[in-house]
């Protein structure tokens, strides 16, 4: 990792290295002795690129249960969580313009909706109970008759919780709602299949889970009603819904993430189970520390916790050489609270103290340790600095 | 584009503020504001300034000025507190546009402080 | 090239295979010992990604002689294309509903203005003269007090015509309009300076010039009234104009692209103009054989040529074990007949007939010697096997 | 997803198509018809066709869909020209959906051919 040895990275929710099995396939697809050749042309080298493409999407079916036909590859769950959201809306806005999202969806799911608000649209934003979860009672009240969609994700990319995909997909086709999930998180890591969930469209991504970054996938249900607007246009790629030269590598890239994720799930579980399990039974006594979201309805790779009366970006300054993050990797930039943490009721300090720890194959017991004890440290070093709270 | 948000030297204040912690007894100011929180603590002798300590809740830099402001002011004429500017430490800390609230938060406590030194002072003349 | 040893590749307009150099860059943006931490996180390690892309966009900055703040990431140039004019459209639309493109162009850039049309704008189609060349009296003729938004290709990917960017946009900039340029075919292969040329927007990717698939860039000028509106919404990458996770390793290796390209592009030039002139030499007094396009007003890296009375798809098998391409690779999965040939005045048997060869820096002497066997046995024994053209 | 629009059989007839050509005084048809051009030719002896061969304008499944059908029809009584029906070459040439139609050029023409034969047949007897 980078320049400096000694980092030692928790961050494996905000992206992951890829595998050397990734990395070899995607050599193989770009270089002048590989397959390089536009998949676009006729001839026999880009029908040679076009079966690797085949085979990556049939892996990646393989994944989820689904046939390689449902998936269009996309740059990433940016562009596959506005292609769903603004292609669905656009294309279903005879059926009613009602959407239904949560506050704890990410950003690129809530722009999207924020946009379509601003256009004609009107949109529901339902709260979490407190541990991050959705109550089902809810999003049945907030559903009209024209309610055309529904967006909620599987795993929180902030707190890691774990939303009941199966009985949100059951309300929705009750009423006749489209159904989304911002699958970015738990795909590779859930078992997630297709082929039973009432899902409808389903946003994916390389990078969360030992693949390349700039490749993503977004899947489209093959059920009467379930359709997208292209966002883009030009070429005959992808049936038109996603023009663009496919980009060999990074599909092969996928499809060989996906294997691997596929071969090594439970064992994966497993060992992110242990590394949580460990750090949190390192840390649980220090006084005012609290997880956010759920530990046992949700996924052990993240660990969210906030601690009462320390400051979080000097926390984080204390942990380091650990790349963790605070907020979500992808609006960390912004200094304010995470919104995520508001949503779940937490104040802008308890809020602002939040360090979510994640967890991948590479990480070692000996690196738990470790931050255990730079947490600890970390925590009590800039409590005997705070000056007691003015009254 | 620079690879590290904190300078060499914040870096180096954070990690060992020699100077944080409270002195009983002392001229003292708290201060709370921007959600942000800072004790600053001065004693005097024979019109020197002989320790300064702080307590802050705050951002590395913040508590990087902190500790950069007691450092440099121990051994000074009191009277130099009132006239503290934080725009010094800003520069020397290479303070980022969007922190430069928070480090004036710091300026005011070193002002107030400066306040309660000549008072206290005033008081032992009386 | 894939698992056949004995494919000859000389469709390089379609695609490249990457630099080692580039290979390498890669590599080390997305492996265990390299820096595949999020760019947006804000620990060390994401700081380090960060510095990586500012440093390729540095070195694309520089290959196109502009700041590197004028360069917006997409994923390729279709995304940038559709960026470019679906979003200067939007953004300008107050100033008028008037756009202008030609016949010739990329369908990338063809199919967001049929979109337009359909949505309200005005779009004039420019007709290209027999060479493939714009007159720029035409241009102005064209133009209204409501132009918002021209839009011409640099190099064409079918013929290689190299459109005069500067007198076009001249002509822009005399009557308001802003000017977009699709230079995914000149990017890195002819000189082209941003700080000179009255270009407003310019798309460009990087596998057309020896980089990575599915990474491309906008160049937006530092120019009043020069904006777009994005397509994508979520996070707060790229000033909101083009969010999603910054793809590390993508753009790293863009930007060892831009820098190989650089340093190479006078040698590149020489190379493929004498690959080019040795192909047309070697095939000129074939009967019937005629250039598509230009041959001194086109980029030497492509050579188009239409033959009389042969029909396309069999002379393509028989120039097998040559790749190489009929129409544009880009949509040649269609067997009708190119419509940028159809532009220029062919009929249908001559476009059908017309072999696009492409030239890289690794076309050798001897591949192009053995094309020319190739095509000239392909014409005489396929003309053998005509029948007299039926009265 | 198959690698190659050609068969290895599509593959074989048009690198190596034997029966191309044409025959000087022999049966012949010449059908111009959806861009595509065909000449058949045929000869007769006691009833048999003895030789055939073909001209094509076209894609490589017209050529190999004509040299397959010359190789096969030589030596068979002319009147199965009349009954020629293309749907066993496009499934043993593995034609594609969109190309159809051009085979179908194919079988008006040997049917044509047919015809051409019965009536020059006739004119014998005559
Ligand atoms: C839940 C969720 N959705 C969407 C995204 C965006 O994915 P990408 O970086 O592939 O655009 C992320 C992470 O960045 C995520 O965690
Ligand atoms: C002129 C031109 N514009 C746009 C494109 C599309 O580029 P990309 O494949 O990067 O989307 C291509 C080639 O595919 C092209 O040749």
């Amino acid at each position: 990792m980078t320049d400096s040895e000694s980092m030692i990275y928790l961050d494996y929710a905000a992206s992951t290295p890829v595998e050397q099995g990734v990395l070899e396939a995607m050599t193989a697809a770009m270089t002048i002795d590989g397959n390089y050749a536009n998949p676009s042309s006729t001839h026999a080298a880009g029908l040679y690129s076009n079966v690797l493409i085949a085979d990556a999407a049939a892996k990646l079916a393989g994944l989820l249960n689904t046939q390689p036909e449902r998936l269009i590859w996309t740059s990433g769950a940016t562009e596959s969580d506005n292609l769903a959201i603004l292609g669905a809306a656009s294309y279903r806005k005879d059926r009613g313009r009602h959407l239904i999202s949560m506050r704890t969806e990410h950003k690129a799911v809530t722009d999207p909706f924020s946009e379509l608000a601003k256009n004609g649209y009107d949109v529901t934003w339902l709260d979490p109970e407190p541990d991050g979860l959705l109550d089902i009672a809810r999003l049945e009240d907030a559903m009209r008759d024209d309610t055309q969609l529904v967006s909620v994700m599987h795993v929180n990319n902030e707190t890691g919780v774990i939303q009941d995909i199966a009985a949100i997909g059951a309300a929705c086709r009750d009423r006749g709602a489209l159904f989304h999930v911002d699958a970015a998180q738990s795909c590779g890591k859930l078992p997630v299949d297709l082929d039973d969930l009432p899902v409808d469209l389903m946003s994916i991504t390389a990078h969360k889970f030992y693949g390349p970054k700039g490749i993503g996938a977004l899947y489209i249900a093959d059920r009467k009603g379930v359709h997208v607007e292209p966002l883009l246009f030009g070429g005959g790629q992808q049936r038109r819904l996603r023009p663009g030269t496919l980009p060999t590598q990074q599909i092969v890239g996928f499809g060989e993430t996906a294997a691997i994720a596929a071969a090594r799930m439970h064992e994966d579980f497993a060992h992110i189970t242990q590394m949580r399990d460990r750090l949190w039974n390192g840390i649980r006594d220090v006084p005012g520390v609290r997880v956010n979201g759920t530990l046992d309805k949700g996924f052990p790779g993240i660990l969210n916790v906030s601690v009462e009366d320390v400051e979080g970006e000097s926390l984080l300054l204390a942990m380091e050489p650990f790349c963790v993050a605070t907020g979500s990797a992808c609006n960390s930039k912004s200094q304010e609270p995470s919104y995520v943490l508001r949503a779940l009721g937490l104040g802008d300090d308890l809020a602002q103290s939040a360090i979510r720890f994640s967890f991948g194959r590479p990480t070692t017991e000996a690196e738990i340790d470790f931050a255990i004890e730079r947490y600890r440290q970390g925590v009590a070093r800039l409590r005997e600095m705070a000056p007691g709270r003015a009254a | 584009m620079s690879t590290d948000p904190y300078s060499p030297e914040v870096r180096a204040l954070f990690a060992d503020p020699a100077h944080a912690g409270a002195i009983d007894d002392a001229c003292c100011v708290e201060l709370d504001d921007q959600g942000l929180r800072i004790a600053l603590y001065a004693t005097v002798e024979d019109g020197t300034i002989t320790a300064l300590r702080f307590l802050a809740w705050g951002c590395p830099h913040l508590i990087a000025a902190a500790e950069a402001f007691c450092r440099d002011y121990e051994g000074r004429d009191p009277g130099q507190l009132l006239e503290f500017s934080s725009s010094g430490l800003m520069q020397s800390l290479s303070v980022p546009v969007e922190k430069t609230g928070r480090i004036l938060v710091l300026e005011d406590a070193v002002r107030s402080l400066g306040n309660v030194v000549r008072e206290a002072l005033k008081a032992q003349e009386d």
